[in-house]
């Protein structure tokens, strides 16, 4: 498979330096993967971080920038960063109101955080709680599974707990709004073709020329259910069922959604699907206060999307309406 | 064996492991991809080769040699098998403090799958890692404590057991890791990181032997 | 191929309502493939649109908004509008200051927008005058060519014109600053992959598992040579090369820069081709100024990119760095 | 041919050329994938359709139909054949406001030619629709005026001289529409616009010999 890239070996390392050659407002720490705002640690406000493997872009250093993270750590593609970078970062986006973590729940990501904070609170004293985001409503939460995947209701999360860091709240308050945010979202996802990663140069799993995966994870991981092709309307009523199913919403609610592009789908198609997805809430009496198409939470070439639904409430409308400015997402008052 | 023949053993393991790592990486990446993300290989890969360069530049005791391996793999593997196996041979390596004994490395060997356990939340039974470890840990105290065999032909058994752990791993549906998100479809398919758990007793047994 | 879409036919007309439903500040003309502002016409300023084939989102009306366009017209995917919905696009656009259409050199484009205006003078005396953008540098533009293409380079016009429009530029203020830009600014394109047709279903042009296609437009329309496949390095030197032999900068002089996906290329390996664009750039001595990566003109699925410098002054740094909320683009103060 | 029998003529004629792109239409997509955008079959086969459709609803002299399909094509084709199928057959239409005669249809195909030539800015050579055209055109008037041949007859030829003209589009370099943008690598491979004109000709002619 051909990739716009040199050595798959350096790939994370180059990205990230194009990256801040894109956007003087970020800065790389020296000798890590991680990137933070240029001025951090910025005093008077808790630090926000993230971090997660590669191959999501924008997220997760898309995400930098007022009114959303302070720094995010970038590990191999698909592998979770190591506990010391995720520690460094820690500490750098420490202004002296100690650091909020977003951690989207992968084993391996969420041992390498409690790690990592283990490390930031021995080494510098640094105040720090995370939230774990397990929004993929794809997964049944039981004893027989790690329990749910943090996927694309992840960008709210950063967008709530980053509006509450910026207007000052302390960590307990970010922590209460960034877990409310992760109790009301729900995502499915699925892909009509795998991910191709540079190491391994072909796709992760094979799908058929009919086939498509329902429910698939954002790292190429199979999903829960392989069918036949069907039409982008069937795809999106069975997606927006899964996720309505699971968040159980009273008629007149409002809520937020996010047609997600994993990587290899055209605009075009998320526009068709977005039609579909406002009609079924229209249908259903739900009220959409605002709707993002677009790619947030990628997995590589992947082709597919998923669908995210959130419920507001006033405090999560403000939080969101909140100014942002990053590379990835940009609100304007 | 004093204390600097055990280190050069360790320098020899860790090499002979980075390299057995770097011959099945594809394979590790072939299982991996078809009940997970597609990288374990060139997670191990990576991370012991980095284990053997910092080896390279470290001289001293058994116990600080298997802890800095374990810093390397920390800092460099990532995903699940980084805290994992980095933290685990971290938290063990204090059990080699007077050096490689049939009791030290008993203790080491129980410490090392304790925290595996605990870090990963994960039992005997989950396809992980788990179920090479436990039956490999389990086969070496008993032959060394019960059946008072040495070092050596207990490590033997010990690679024969986690061999069959391995093997017990295809069977069975996963409950942890990447693998369980698949449910019954996991069934069928056997655990990259018990297979490289495997290859790295084998390589320690190969050294051993020498 | 599989795509998320229902029945091809039906694709341009779902994006669109998809489109309308995400964006509630835009509005479609009822009857017609036509996006403008919800509350166009704007009086008090010259309409900006601007227009072409389906299958380049975010390209047109994703670019609608504060700042730059005022309303797109969708064709049929790759095929341009047509003429009686281009005029009535102007009409709706028009507050009274007459129209300014941004037109891409396709022939297709030109004569359906040329027999537009004519319309729009002849049915409501509209004021309209337009720019024909031709900036790929792949194109000889010789007697034995239908001239440059107009591809990622129309993105600075949107800005550009739509900044001096906003500001309260008469007609020939903003064709003045929308020539200029198509003057400095050039574009050169790659493809690894075909994309495919929601029609058609297969890809476009058949190329080699080792091949890729250099100088290749925006249509699947094959480019000027084929090639083996190089790494990221490599492409971005041929790229950058060409249209700085095209541009002959002098040292010194200050740019800003797009790296376009096409589309099914991750935003990843954009990166790692903007990392080796600044370094070159940096080598020549030519300071960059502000530098986009991402999916501005894309051509549905295919996976490459393009790159465009555009030759700055004083003026266009003011346009450029002008504030625009649209979709598919927000530049803030 | 009273007016009436013209009329019915041309809406026989247009169904017919409709039903002809509709089987052909991914023959003419496969002919500007190779040298153009893939999209030639599926925007004629629009256009076709749609005339149809308006033309089932229009009562009304021969220019009137005509114009009328010309407008439904610059309506729904778009692209450049749009302007330049519809928009010529507008312009054309007025020369048979007089009803159809050798006389009258010689001076239509005259103003199409021209009409196509400015507005693309095209000339034979170009490797466009103006190479099937311009033998067509020629030749239907030499055979009407110089030889006296009756249209059908004269129609007859065209048409064998616009299968010459698609024929020779593909041995030449394109220097207009998208083909030209492949500089050299556009020979060898037939217009698809040249290449509608001939089965819309074709139609015409068979409904014509009825
Ligand atoms: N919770 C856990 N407890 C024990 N072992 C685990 C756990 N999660 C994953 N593993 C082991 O880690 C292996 C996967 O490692 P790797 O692919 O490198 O990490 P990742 O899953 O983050 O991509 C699995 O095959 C399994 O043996
Ligand atoms: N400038 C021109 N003059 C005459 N004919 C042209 C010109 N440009 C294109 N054509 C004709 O139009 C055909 C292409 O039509 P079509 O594919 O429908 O439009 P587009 O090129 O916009 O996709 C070409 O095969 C050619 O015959
Ligand atoms: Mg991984
Ligand atoms: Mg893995
Ligand atoms: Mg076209
Ligand atoms: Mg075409």
């Amino acid at each position: 498979m051909k990739k716009l890239i040199n050595e798959p070996e350096a790939v994370v390392d180059e990205m990230l330096e194009g990256m801040v050659a894109a956007h003087p407002e970020l800065r790389r720490l020296e000798g890590t993967e991680v990137v933070v705002r240029d001025d951090a640690p910025v005093e008077g406000k808790v630090g926000l971080v993230s971090g997660g493997g590669s191959g999501h872009e924008p997220t997760h250093a898309g995400y930098i920038g007022d009114g959303m993270l302070d720094g995010a750590a970038a590990g191999e593609v698909f592998t979770s960063p190591t506990a010391d970078q995720l520690s460094e970062m820690i500490q750098a986006c420490d202004g002296g109101d100690g650091v909020f973590c977003v951690v989207k729940n992968y084993e391996g990501d969420v041992m390498n955080f409690e790690t990592a904070v283990e490390m930031a609170e021995m080494e510098a004293d640094t105040d720090v709680e995370y939230v774990v985001v397990d929004d993929d409503v794809a997964v049944e939460d039981s004893l027989y599974t790690s329990g749910r995947r943090g996927v694309c209701g992840t960008i709210f999360v950063h967008k709530v707990a980053g509006a509450m860091a910026a207007s000052g709240g302390d960590i307990a308050e970010i922590k209460r709004v960034a877990e409310k945010t992760n109790e009301r979202v729900g995502t499915m996802g699925m892909a009509l073709t795998s991910c191709v990663t540079p190491d391994k140069g072909e796709p992760t799993f094979d799908l058929g020329e009919d086939e498509i995966e329902l429910g698939i994870g954002i790292h190429g991981e199979p999903g829960t259910e392989r069918t036949e092709i069907m039409s982008a309307d069937e795809i999106t009523e069975h997606l927006t069922e899964a996720v309505l199913e699971d968040l159980d919403l009273e008629s007149g609610s409002e809520v937020a959604t996010i047609v997600n592009g994993m990587g290899g789908t055209p605009l075009m198609e998320l526009y068709v699907v977005n039609r579909r997805l406002q009609e079924l809430l229209d249908d259903r009496g739900l009220d959409t206060w605002d709707a993002w198409v677009g790619d947030y939470m990628t997995s590589l070439d992947m082709m597919g999307c998923s669908i995210t639904v959130l419920e507001l409430d006033d405090e999560l409308k403000d939080l969101l309406a909140a100014p942002a400015e990053t590379p990835g997402l940009t609100v304007t008052e | 064996m004093d204390r600097e023949t055990q280190s050069e053993a360790i320098h020899e393991a860790v090499e002979a492991m980075a390299d057995r790592l770097a011959e099945e990486k594809e394979h590790l990446t072939d299982l991996d991809s078809a009940i997970g993300d597609a990288d374990h290989g060139a997670n191990m890969n990576r991370g012991f080769q980095a284990a053997l360069e910092r080896l390279e530049e470290t001289d001293g005791d058994p116990a600080e040699l298997v802890k800095t391996a374990g810093v390397a793999l920390v800092s460099e593997v990532g995903g699940a098998a980084g805290p994992l196996y980095g933290g685990s041979l971290m938290k063990a390596s204090q059990e080699l403090e007077d050096g490689i004994t049939a009791e030290t490395t008993v203790a080491f060997a129980e410490r090392y799958l304790e925290t595996v356990e605990e870090r990963g939340k994960a039992s005997v039974g989950d396809k992980t890692m788990v179920d090479a470890i436990t039956p490999a840990v389990h086969t070496y105290k008993k032959a060394v404590e019960v059946d008072d065999h040495d070092p050596l032909e207990a490590l033997g058994k010990a690679v024969d057991a986690a061999e069959r752990g391995v093997a017990f791993t295809t069977p069975i549906r996963a409950k942890k890791g990447r693998a369980s998100y698949l449910g019954w479809r996991s069934v069928g398919h056997q655990d990259p990181g018990a297979t490289s758990t495997l290859y790295l007793l084998e390589e320690l047994l190969a050294v051993a032997t020498e």
